[in-house]
């Protein structure tokens, strides 16, 4: 290669970089479009019935998304390595009923929502360690242990069930108190939210389940230790079911053997809602937070707008095509237009240049 | 010979040898397991999960997936069971009921191919639609009252054999399927995108139109399976076939099916459905709590993807060891 | 042409025996019962089962439980009864998920000579021997309806929370509370929505919190299941409603305790299941040993009682019993 | 093994008698070599040689059957790639290995990032360290962008940043230049020089022999998988030095017959993608091999996907043999007689998990059939000839493409395009990659296809190669035709001057 013009201008791409921050604004406003359609459907309702924003119903909306909120942080973290946890109901039934259980027998409160995460942070474990050392494909693990943690809950727990009458008053109180409109949960599970938020952006261990779920194969050549962050993540996960095991239980005061059953389903639903892409790489907590509250928060709508329950099922259903329609179809229309301002951009700019 | 070696440790063979196994050791041993009315009913249970199995099948070669089957199935029965109380004739409501499903499945490849929605994403909301849907055309009803000859093409058996009259159609379709899979341009089309989209693309694969396909078919196979469960129950109820959709993916998967795409064999797909079917056969017969099938079930689709796995890693090992020697 | 509702005969093959029935034959012992619950692991049909246990082996008779791990997976309770008929046993007790899904493998049953009782759910009549109704439907509207308008004094608006839109007892049972709901003494009462929870405890709960916001003045829910009425329990004893909005219906006492205890609930109802489960298996001995045969106006002894069959073969198993802060305690189920 | 021309003192990194298989096939025996620091030292080979196997070994992404790596002549076993990482080691792979999700700041300072306290990654500085990476390889890629949807060369450009910024003692480039043009080769060499001035050791493998000559001292040949000579340059030609690799003279490599162009094959009129190319019109005649030239991100490969249907075009036609082919649809252009060999073979060449002879046979589908059932047979034999033709180094043919070389990818996916014995040809950087046997040879079967009166269209980034085999040169700025120059006229720099923008247009 002897055709070198060292002094040549580096192919110009200044308007890439302007067109990427505004692509970068878009992408953190995908949340925000959730956020919109949210309060819009929360001040419609609001108009269809004034006592849906009374105190009382405000922390019902807000007790009503804790539990998702915190079930669908810990799986955005596993979905974002390019995994699934499946079992992430079975696990939070099971979690329940051992912290009622222990509690039954008169246990201390804080004991028992150790307990509970303990039992989550074990069968987090065990689906990271299967996974990653594996290498098998979660969905399958996953599905496998969705069924093994639910048969054995069932065979553990049988016909026996934990009331409220069976717990300590200051638990269930909890379970239903908070600062006026605010609940104790829904802050417990605000600040578990932040703080992992943060951990994803601020911390390298977090950007790195960014990059292997974005690439696997180039992670392992970067030295990340796949297998370990796979692992942690799967933890992570399972200890957040395990915690809103024990919120479940100070919520409902109420849990059996069938606890959590078919919560995957509506955990998945809430994450893909909220952006967190299934092949892995993108997607934020705040997304996948807002996807739960967003779908929460639409079978409290529903009921207090009067639509007959029959309805509500299909009006999920469509909302969430809905939802995830419009976020690409923006998404495209977006990057369309963006690439079209940049060509324009590009040639004005080299119109400039070649005058200059 | 690490050829014959690893055709032989084929995880769709071992499924198909421990299905033979399992078949000939619980007619040896459980009592009531040989007699040809339970091999009937085993057989004609387990009929709409591999009814639904083999577009499922196709569908996840080519890497996508469909969780609203048993939606549109449950959806397919509560228009038959509605149209039917309209007093309409059960010859006209049936194509109908076809028509529907193609329809649901034409929705959901759209939206995933017009789109390009995934489709986890698509039949997870899909799933909740239809049966929504459902719920509102059939509500609370549960209609039985089908004519008899229909109930009982359904429900019957060949003769006093141990075969459902409805065999023999799953047969043929199943022949049709093993067929466009495995031996027809189209299959092989099927395992490129599913192995990666963008080559295929560039090998002047119609993409797009092949998955839309699939995914109608798809639709068409779940509605037909809602009609022979209505009529196979004689009950139409919006909530016929509710969590169908796992034990499809669950049966598919152990038969060796890799959810990335690209990989299986119906063989193997069908094996799985059969032997998840007389698993639970057999440990009914034997008196295993509904519990502990549960967990039998969970540890077999554990076993199922660590099994070729490890059976890989020994192979490697045998050829690496015999190099050496 | 083509075969519609109209045209097409009903298969009108029942397979109700033609057998006659000898009162003074001796109740068999050594026989197999098998229970087929709606649901293994409910607590509601574990007490139910429970006590056809107790029954059977008083009368000397093997007792057995088989059942799919969830209330509405209908095709695996059709290949228990598969099961059941496989292993030969005498009778089976069936709750069923489906009036009519079961009917093929019930009928399938009977033409082995296994005699098939239904009891708390019922199939369709002509696919069993017999149905043990825990209470007559139409006690249990009407005196749910009667609870709740004492608890509100007989004014205001009422919603009904129910379990899944198909629930064949529940829409008998809400079918007899509009009935009631005519009398005139309830003229100032207002029935203003049905709203279904699925008996699932959240979805109950979310239903209950939008009747509450929906419909501010309203004083008081019925809520015929047992998880439904816990659920909406659970969230009034935590709201700002608790005491102000009553709350009746079918619970079991243990669930309600607690909530009775505290106020927010002041009475509700609901038969032993215990009792409902031994009437379902001293039926089937009794079927089985030729005592009856399922025909109206048969009599026979279940325990020191005499029940009488009804029409359609159904034995109704008694009153409801009513629970309140003064007699809860001395309950234990 | 003696080096009697030893530059330095001691080797910072050596390899000793290193072997290595992947299940029968024997990718290293017995390899030794030495790295001094201040060196570039050339790993020279064929296709399939083992040196990207090599590479791997010293990264420590293989663990070698046998032999010993040593550092600083210690004795060293690399558990992973973090171990080379930490023990100084920087690595450049044959393909690209980012996270398209990304930003190229965090694709570069992956797990390295300069922290604030706590741990706590320090955003801004990642930034700024970025962009001075970017000054020093003359490039203005935004540091904040997704590494989504980079060319092939500017990722490259990312991996080359990514390896420097490691400030590592050894920097092995496997391949790096395969992707880049002149001007951006240019830069890199500087940078190299800078580094091996500052007493950095630089392993460098490529198949554009002159690059070895122009940066390197010493070269070490591999054959098979066995060591050849390890020997300084100076005094080596390049005849030498692919003697050594092949074993044998060398056929000419730009082996072009002269043809009398027949009838327009493929016309393209006003074809316009907003955006990305504008108003390109040009003609390829059977029997011609026309040459489509221009700088990395001038918009080629766009053309060349628009026109066979990838991607879908906003204004404008285009025809073989007089029919107009439907836009967006390829697989409308293939029965017309197009086919195209993409830039992209792992991507869009290849499907990676399938087996060669079913790659091939990908674009056979419509025609190895019979009574609408594939004609097993039939698309074994097409698979087979035409990997015998194309000299595929394979140990059985149903094998998956992801155990070949790279260079035997690339075969594979020329393979599959001739098979379908296509009227007019499209292939986009047809030797990125190629051993100099190998591309003589893909050379000569270019040439005889024109010969048998294919129309070619040739994209490629290395000059020589365009001007020794095209009859006409097509050139691209910015999106446009900015200069069409018969074979006569066409030299470096008539054809960089169009490229860069300077000619009169
Ligand atoms: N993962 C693998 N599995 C099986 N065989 C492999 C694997 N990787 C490489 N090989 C084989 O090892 C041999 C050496 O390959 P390698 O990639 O090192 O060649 P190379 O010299 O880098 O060639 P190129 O110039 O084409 O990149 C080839 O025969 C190749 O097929
Ligand atoms: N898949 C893609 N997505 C988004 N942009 C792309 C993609 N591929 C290329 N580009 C951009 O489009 C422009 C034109 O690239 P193109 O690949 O056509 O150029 P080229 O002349 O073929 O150069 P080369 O092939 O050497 O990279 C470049 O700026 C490139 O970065
Ligand atoms: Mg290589
Ligand atoms: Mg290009």
């Amino acid at each position: 290669m002897t055709v070198t013009t060292p002094n040549e201008a580096p192919v110009a791409e200044v308007p890439r970089s302007s067109g990427t921050r505004l692509v970068d604004r878009v992408f953190k406003m995908r949340e925000l479009a959730i956020l919109v359609v949210f309060l819009v459907m929360i001040v419609v309702t609001q108009i269809g019935n004034s006592d849906f924003l009374s105190e009382q119903g405000i922390k019902d909306l807000l007790l009503n998304a804790t539990i998702l909120v915190l079930v669908a942080t810990g799986q955005s973290l596993v979905v974002i390595t390019r995994n699934v946890d499946l079992s992430v109901g079975s696990t939070l039934g099971i979690a329940a009923f051992a912290a009622g259980d222990y509690l039954h027998g008169g246990g201390n409160a804080v004991v028992a929502v150790v307990l509970a995460v303990l039992l989550g942070v074990g069968f987090g474990l065990l689906n990271g360690l299967l996974v990653s050392l594996g290498q098998v494909p979660a969905l399958v693990v996953t599905l496998g242990t969705l069924y093994i943690i639910r048969g054995i809950d069932s065979i553990w727990v049988g016909s026996r069930q934990i009331t409220a009458a069976d717990l300590p008053g200051g638990f269930v109180d909890f379970g239903s108190g908070g600062i006026s409109a605010v609940p104790w949960l829904a802050l417990i599970a605000l600040a578990v939210l932040v703080a992992t938020a943060y951990y994803l952006k601020h911390f390298g261990s977090g950007r790195e389940l960014y990059a292997l779920g974005s690439n696997p194969e180039a992670a392992r050549l970067a030295g990340i230790p796949v297998r370990k962050r796979i692992l942690a993540a799967y933890t992570f996960c399972g200890a957040l079911a395990g915690l809103a095991g024990a919120m479940y239980l100070a919520r409902f005061g109420n849990v059996d053997s069938g606890t959590g059953t078919g919560y995957e389903l509506t955990v998945v639903s809430a994450v893909v809602v909220g952006g967190v892409v299934f092949t892995g790489g993108s997607g934020s907590v705040y997304g996948a937070a807002l996807g739960a509250l967003l779908l929460t928060s639409v079978n409290s709508v529903l009921p207090a707008l009067g639509v007959s329950s029959v309805w509500v099922l299909a009006i999920n259903g469509i909302l969430l095509i809905l939802a995830i329609s419009v976020d690409r179809i923006v998404a495209l229309r977006v990057a369309s237009a963006l690439k079209k301002s940049a060509a324009k951009k590009t040639a004005l700019q080299k119109g400039n240049a070649r005058h200059a | 010979m690490p050829d014959s070696l690893t055709r032989a440790i084929r995880w769709d063979t071992v499924v198909g040898a421990l299905l033979v196994v399992l078949l000939l050791l619980s007619f040896g041993t459980v009592d009531g397991f040989g007699n040809a009315l339970n091999l009937s009913f085993l057989i004609g249970n387990t009929l709409p999960i591999a009814l639904i199995a083999l577009p499922m099948t196709l569908l996840v070669v080519s890497g996508e997936i469909d969780l609203s089957v048993a939606s549109t199935a449950g959806l397919s029965g509560a228009v038959m069971g509605k149209l039917w109380n309209e007093g309409m004739a059960i010859e006209t409501i049936i194509p109908l009921c076809l028509l529907l499903g193609v329809v649901c499945g034409l929705v959901n490849g759209l939206l995933v191919t017009r789109l390009g929605l995934p489709s986890l994403a698509v039949t997870i909301g899909t799933l909740a639609a239809y049966r929504g849907i459902a719920q509102i055309v059939l509500g609370s009803d549960a209609v039985t009252d089908f004519p008899s000859q229909y109930l009982n093409f359904a429900a019957g058996r060949l003769g006093n054999t141990f075969l459902p009259q409805a065999f023999l159609p799953f047969l043929v379709l199943l022949v049709i399927a093993v067929v466009v899979l495995h031996a027809t341009p189209f299959g092989r089309s099927l395992f490129a995108i599913g192995a990666s989209e963008e080559a295929a693309r560039f090998a002047g694969i119609r993409v797009k139109r092949h998955k839309l396909i699939l995914f109608t078919v798809t639709g068409l196979m779940a509605s037909l399976t809602g009609i022979f469960w209505a009529l196979h129950y004689a009950s139409a109820r919006y909530d016929n076939a509710t969590g169908l959709e796992l034990s499809v993916v669950a049966a598919v998967l152990l038969g060796g099916i890799d959810f990335d795409g690209g990989k299986g064999t119906l063989g193997g797909a069908i094996a799985g459905v059969f032997l998840l079917g007389a698993l639970q056969n057999v440990m009914s017969l034997l008196n295993v709590s509904a519990q502990s099938q549960i967990v039998v079930t969970g540890v077999l689709l554990v076993i199922s993807v660590l099994g070729p796995r490890v059976a890989r890693q020994i192979a490697v090992a045998r050829a690496a060891a015999r190099s050496a020697g | 042409g083509g075969t519609t509702k109209n045209n097409s005969k009903s298969d009108d093959s029942a397979a109700t025996s033609t057998a006659k029935a000898d009162p003074n034959a001796a109740l068999k012992k050594g026989l197999t019962v098998g229970f087929l619950p709606k649901q293994v692991n409910n607590p509601y049909f574990t007490s139910a089962d429970k006590g056809g246990e107790k029954a059977l082996t008083e009368l000397g008779s093997k007792y057995k439980e088989v059942g799919p791990s969830s209330a509405t997976d209908t095709s695996g309770q059709v290949s228990y009864v598969n099961t059941l008929t496989q292993q030969q046993v005498n009778a089976m007790a069936v709750s069923a998920q489906d009036p009519g899904a079961l009917c093929t493998a019930l009928k399938q049953a009977m033409s082995n000579g296994i005699k098939v009782v239904t009891y708390d759910s019922d199939t369709k009549p002509d696919c069993r021997n017999a149905f043990v109704s825990q209470a007559s439907a139409e006690d249990l509207g009407r005196t749910e309806v009667q609870l709740l308008a004492q608890q509100i004094g007989y004014k205001g608006e009422i919603a009904i929370l129910s379990a899944a839109q198909t629930a064949t007892n529940q829409n008998t049972w809400i079918g007899f509370m509009k009935e009631e709901l005519k009398d005139p003494k309830y003229k100032n009462i207002k029935l203003v929505k049905i709203a279904y929870g699925n008996d699932d405890a959240q979805q109950s709960f979310q239903q209950t919190q939008g009747l509450l916001q929906q419909y501010p003045n309203l004083k008081g829910i019925i809520s015929p299941t047992t998880v439904g009425i816990k659920a909406a329990a659970q969230y009034l004893s935590g709201s700002k409603y608790k005491g102000k909005v009553k709350l009746t219906g079918l619970g079991t006492p243990n669930d309600m305790r607690n909530y009775v205890k505290n106020g927010t609930v002041e009475g509700f109802e609901l038969w032993d299941p215990a009792k409902l489960g031994d009437l379902a298996a001293r039926t089937a001995v009794a079927l089985a040993s030729g005592q009856i045969t399922g025909k109206e106006g048969e009599t026979f002894k279940a325990g020191s009682t005499t029940y009488t069959i009804g029409k359609d073969g159904v034995i109704t198993l008694g009153k409801p019993t009513v629970f309140n802060a003064k007699n809860i305690d001395q309950f234990n189920f | 093994m003696t080096h009697p021309s030893d530059p330095g003192p001691a080797p910072v990194l050596a390899l000793e008698d290193i072997s290595k298989s992947f299940g029968a096939v024997r990718a290293l025996r017995d390899v030794s070599l030495e790295l001094f620091p201040g060196e570039v030292h050339a790993l020279a080979g064929e296709n399939g040689a083992g040196k990207s196997t090599l590479i791997k070994t010293l990264a420590g992404v293989h663990r070698p059957d046998a032999g010993r790596v040593l550092l600083d002549g210690e004795p060293v076993v690399f558990h992973g790639p973090g171990d080379a990482r930490d023990a100084g080691i920087a690595v450049i792979y044959q393909e690209p290995t980012l996270f398209p999700d990304l930003s190229i700041a965090e694709n570069i300072f992956m797990g390295r990032q300069p922290r604030r306290a706590l741990g706590r990654i320090d955003h801004r500085a990642t930034h700024a360290a970025t962009l001075a990476l970017m000054q020093r390889l003359g490039v203005e890629l935004d540091p904040d962008r997704p590494a989504r949807g980079l060319s092939i060369a500017d990722q490259q450009i990312v991996e080359i940043a990514k390896a420097l910024s490691f400030e590592a003692r050894v920097l092995i480039m496997d391949e790096p230049t395969a992707a880049l043009t002149g001007s951006e080769v240019a830069r890199l060499f500087g940078v190299v020089r800078t580094l091996r001035e500052q007493g950095a050791a630089v392993l460098f493998i490529s198949h554009r022999l002159e690059e070895i000559f122009e940066i390197c001292q010493r070269v070490t040949t591999l054959r098979d998988g066995a060591w050849i000579s390890s020997e300084p340059i100076e005094g080596m030609t390049e005849d030498d030095l692919v003697r050594r690799m092949v074993g044998r003279d060398l056929d000419e490599l730009y082996p072009k017959q002269d043809v009398k162009p027949g009838q327009v094959a493929l016309s393209v009129r006003r074809l316009t993608r907003e955006g990305v190319f504008t108003d390109i019109s040009f003609e390829v005649r059977h029997g011609e091999i026309v040459g489509l030239a221009g700088l990395v991100g001038a918009g080629r490969t766009e053309v060349a996907r628009a026109v066979f249907g990838i991607d879908r075009w906003d204004a404008g036609e285009v025809e073989v043999e007089g029919r107009r082919l439907t836009n967006g649809a390829p697989s409308t252009a293939m029965a017309a007689g197009l086919a195209l060999v993409p830039e992209d073979r792992r991507a869009q060449g290849l499907v990676m998990d399938m087996s060669i002879e079913r790659n091939i046979g990908l674009t056979g589908l419509r025609t190895t059939v019979r009574a609408g059932l594939m004609d097993r047979g039939a698309e074994r034999s097409r698979s087979l000839d035409w990997a015998v033709k194309l000299q595929v180094k394979y140990a059985r043919i149903a094998d998956t493409v992801n155990t070949l070389s790279g260079g035997n990818q690339q075969k594979v996916v020329l393979a599959k395009w001739l098979a379908t014995g296509p009227k007019v040809l499209i292939v986009d950087e047809p030797t990125r990659g190629i051993d100099v046997g190998t591309k003589a040879e893909v050379h000569r079967l270019l040439s005889e296809l024109a010969a048998d009166g294919v129309a070619v269209l040739m994209i490629s980034s290395d000059l020589p190669e365009i001007l020794g085999m095209a009859d006409r040169v097509l050139v691209m700025h910015e999106g446009r035709l900015a200069a069409e120059i018969p074979r006569a006229e066409a030299t470096e720099e008539t054809v960089m001057a169009a490229a860069t923008g300077r000619a009169a247009a």
